[in-house]
């Protein structure tokens, strides 16, 4: 008496709603790590009134630059969970293994990480927008520009996360690693809010920023996958 | 030569800290990379060399990657002998 | 005979400039146990990690079923099962949710049938505790649930028998056993005392490589 | 071809050819270089706008074109260690990015120094600076993940994919940096930008760069035959270049 070996296997779909239905209620059942990322993003906004001037039309100038570099480093530091404890639980050794695409199942974590990160972060922008004293149409375009520019930063993100996973000192690592690669998206996304504000239309610089998410889209899980084979491999 | 006299070929009309301080940092990096470089080199050449020289001297192993290890015996150690 | 589902052509495994071992050659058939042996640090784990395709550390030849392994990686992962000293388990999920998870890419199984894999590990009552309240025994448990329900034809365990306790020690046995008279393959390693009936054994020895039926 | 391909990638096969191939790179490498910097300082006119100081050109322009071209070379190489695996390529990523590191700074350094006279200041957020910048970073990034990874060939493999990764994005870079640039200063005069530039001016700069990248496959070929040395010492033929029948040479 044999097995015969198996042919069919879950579709790509299926399993990537898994990965993520996972993500979503392992985040849940911690909550406070939620809030981390957010308070941060509150905080290095704060710092800015407080360490360079709380003057109406500095805030106003620099408003949209600050709120972009501290979402910025909220995603940064929120990535480093993003496989860290897949990596030391044993989860991620039967994520790779599994029948399905790898990138599809790394994108699908990559989406639950922007929507747990990311979309609060644009959530809360607007508040921390008025605080800035930033006029309602600039706060419009920031959210929009966030809500494009976030999955790109979690998307690049997760290739440096996956990269550095299992090293000493990773978390320096992966912004040594990343930082440099988020500098386009900074740039067009704080460069939109401010030609905004010089009346200028603004249509053909947020179709860009579309761009790079549909690059970091069909681009960066691929990276991703592969450099969690290497991680994996080494470790 | 575009310069009259050498003392004008060094002073560039004002400008020659900055040229030369250029040129300067080229020249020390590029030596420090090379000399380095090749001195690195000369050093693992002399230690290849060296365990060649050991390995022809002594009966060659057929692996040195694959020492057996010797049973464990989990035996106490005595402290007080030194 | 019936065809070899994975075959090891002069495998070579180099660690840290250490060759683990090398020329080893083998097949694994379906409805047979293999039991690899070997000291600490002689690339048990490392071999079954090879194996089941996660580590990139070889050279020489993986079949699958005839064909070379990297060319039906798909079909070759749809048809293996590893579970690795880490088992898999997220602290903060319940045992019946980390099992439906792990489960999902694989053969989806209604809550009746995974509630009953549980059970029949000893964790009746527990389905619904976060693992982390688990002790280190039954989060592995929860790990080995899948072996009740999973229809891969080739199991690599690694240490799966580590803290677990006497008597699941036995049943764990005869639940490899019977999955060898059904016709399923299973490689695994263990410093455990267990008994298997026709066990073969890969030993792995450093340098030289024994295999003996 | 195979077979070609095969020796190509040999490490013993690179090892004879580099010690072969190095003493005519550093020679005509220094002459070229010697030739058109002795030429650019000396002998070439003096710019009519930006005075005596625009000689740094025949440094800072060399330095940054051959900082770009390794990144785009380590690219390549890795390309090929993803797809062939080929020990060379990764070899060359290896020994390749502490030189492309240290252009990179050069012609920062150049740059900043040439913008004092020129602009007044140290440091201006040019596009041409700040993209040599960015190239900085991810050079520090490619030495630093390569330095955290033990396992050699796990390290080959990451770097390869970053250094990848980075490729795609230094267009993007550049272009977004170009971008920046126009929305927050309008184009001053740039440093290297002159709309024609007399022979007396470019054959020297031509000579640098030539030099510049002779020397650059010099260090490279002596960088990668230490590695190879290092990763290959256990082989045969490692031992045998210091046996001449039997005896330590």
């Amino acid at each position: 008496m044999t097995i015969k070996p198996l042919d069919q296997a879950v579709g790509s779909i299926e399993a990537m709603k898994a990965v993520f239905a996972r993500d979503m209620k392992v985040a849940f059942r911690q909550r406070q790590d939620l809030l981390n990322p957010l308070l941060f993003f509150m905080m290095v906004v704060t710092l800015f009134p407080l360490g360079v001037s709380p003057e109406i039309s500095f805030l106003q100038e620099a408003g949209a630059g600050i709120l972009w570099v501290a979402a910025l480093l909220s995603v940064l530091l929120s990535l480093d969970h993003l496989f860290r404890h897949d990596f030391d639980d044993g989860t991620l050794e039967q994520l790779v293994l599994q029948p399905q695409p790898l990138f599809l199942l790394v994108l699908a974590k990559t989406m639950a990480h922007w929507v747990l990160t990311g979309l609060p972060l644009v959530l809360l922008t607007p508040v921390l927008g008025v605080m800035v004293h930033l006029d309602g149409n600039s706060i419009a375009i920031l959210c929009l520009t966030l809500l494009i520019g976030t999955p790109v930063l979690s998307l690049i993100g997760a290739i440096g996360a996956a990269l550095t996973l299992g090293l000493r000192s990773a978390g320096v690592l992966l912004s040594l690693l990343i930082i440099p690669l988020y500098i386009p998206v900074l740039i067009f996304g704080t460069g939109t809010v401010a030609a905004a504000a010089e009346g200028a239309p603004v249509g053909a610089y947020l179709a860009l920023l579309g761009a790079f998410l549909v690059l970091a889209l069909t681009l960066a899980p691929f990276a991703s996958a592969a450099a969690l084979k290497v991680s994996l491999s080494n470790s | 030569m575009a310069f009259d006299s050498f003392g004008a070929f060094l002073v560039m009309e004002g400008h020659g800290p900055y040229v030369w301080a250029s040129y300067g940092v080229f020249f020390v990096l590029m030596a420090v990379l090379m000399v380095g470089s090749y001195r690195r080199r000369t050093a693992v050449l002399k230690s290849c060399r060296q365990r060649a020289g050991s390995r022809s001297s002594r009966a060659p192993k057929p692996d040195s990657g694959t020492a057996s290890a010797a049973a464990a015996s989990f035996t106490r150690v005595d402290v007080s002998q030194d | 005979m019936s065809e070899p589902l994975l075959q090891a052509i002069n495998l070579q495994c180099e660690r840290d400039k250490r060759v683990l071992f090398r020329d080893l050659s083998f097949s694994i058939l379906p409805a047979t146990v293999t039991r690899v042996e070997g000291a600490n640090g002689s690339g048990k784990t490392t071999l079954l990690r090879i194996l089941a395709g996660l580590s990139d550390a070889w050279a020489g030849q993986l079949l699958w079923c005839g064909e070379p392994r990297s060319r039906v990686r798909e079909s070759f992962l749809r048809n293996v099962l590893y579970l690795g000293h880490r088992p898999g388990i997220k602290p903060l999920l319940s045992p019946l949710e980390n099992l439906r998870a792990l489960m999902a890419g694989r053969r989806p199984i209604g809550n009746k049938a995974l509630m009953q894999a549980l059970a029949r590990t000893g964790l009746a009552g527990y389905e619904h505790v976060p693992c982390r309240h688990l002790s280190a025994g039954q989060q592995r448990r929860v790990a080995l649930a899948r072996l009740l329900v999973a229809d891969e034809p080739l199991w690599l365990l690694d240490e799966v028998f580590t803290a677990i306790d006497v008597s699941g020690v036995a049943a764990i046995e005869s639940l490899l056993q019977e999955r060898a008279t059904e016709g399923g393959a299973v490689v695994f390693t263990t410093h455990h005392n267990v008994q298997i009936a026709d066990t073969k054994r890969l030993v792995l020895t450093p340098g030289a490589v024994g295999y003996d039926d | 071809m195979w077979q070609f391909f095969h020796k190509l990638g040999s490490p013993k096969w690179f090892y004879g050819i580099a010690a072969r191939l190095m003493p005519w790179l550093l020679v005509l490498g220094l002459l070229c270089l010697g030739a058109g910097l002795v030429w650019g300082l000396a002998f070439a006119p003096k710019d009519y706008l930006q005075g005596n100081s625009y000689r740094i050109i025949f440094i800072h322009v060399p330095s940054a074109f051959l900082a770009q071209s390794v990144y785009i070379m380590m690219a390549s190489a890795a390309v090929v260690t993803l797809v062939w695996r080929m020990k060379l390529a990764d070899v060359f990523v290896k020994a390749a990015a502490p030189v492309g590191l240290v252009l990179t700074f050069i012609s920062l350094f150049t740059g900043a120094v040439w913008g004092k006279p020129t602009w007044g200041t140290w440091w201006i957020w040019d596009a041409r600076l700040t993209s040599m910048l960015i190239l900085l970073f991810l050079y520090g990034g490619v030495i630093a993940l390569d330095r955290a990874i033990n396992d050699e060939k796990s390290a080959a493999r990451a770097v390869a994919i970053l250094v990848l990764v980075g490729v795609v994005n230094i267009p993007i870079i550049k272009y977004s940096v170009d971008w920046w640039n126009t929305l927050h200063q309008p184009a001053t005069f740039k440093l290297t930008e002159k709309p024609s530039m007399p022979a007396e001016m470019w054959v020297p700069l031509l000579l640098s760069v030539i030099g510049l990248y002779l020397v650059f496959g010099w260090l490279a070929c002596l960088r990668m035959q230490t590695e190879i040395l290092i990763r290959e010492h256990r082989t045969r033929w490692v031992q045998d270049l210091f046996h001449v029948d039997g005896v330590v040479k």
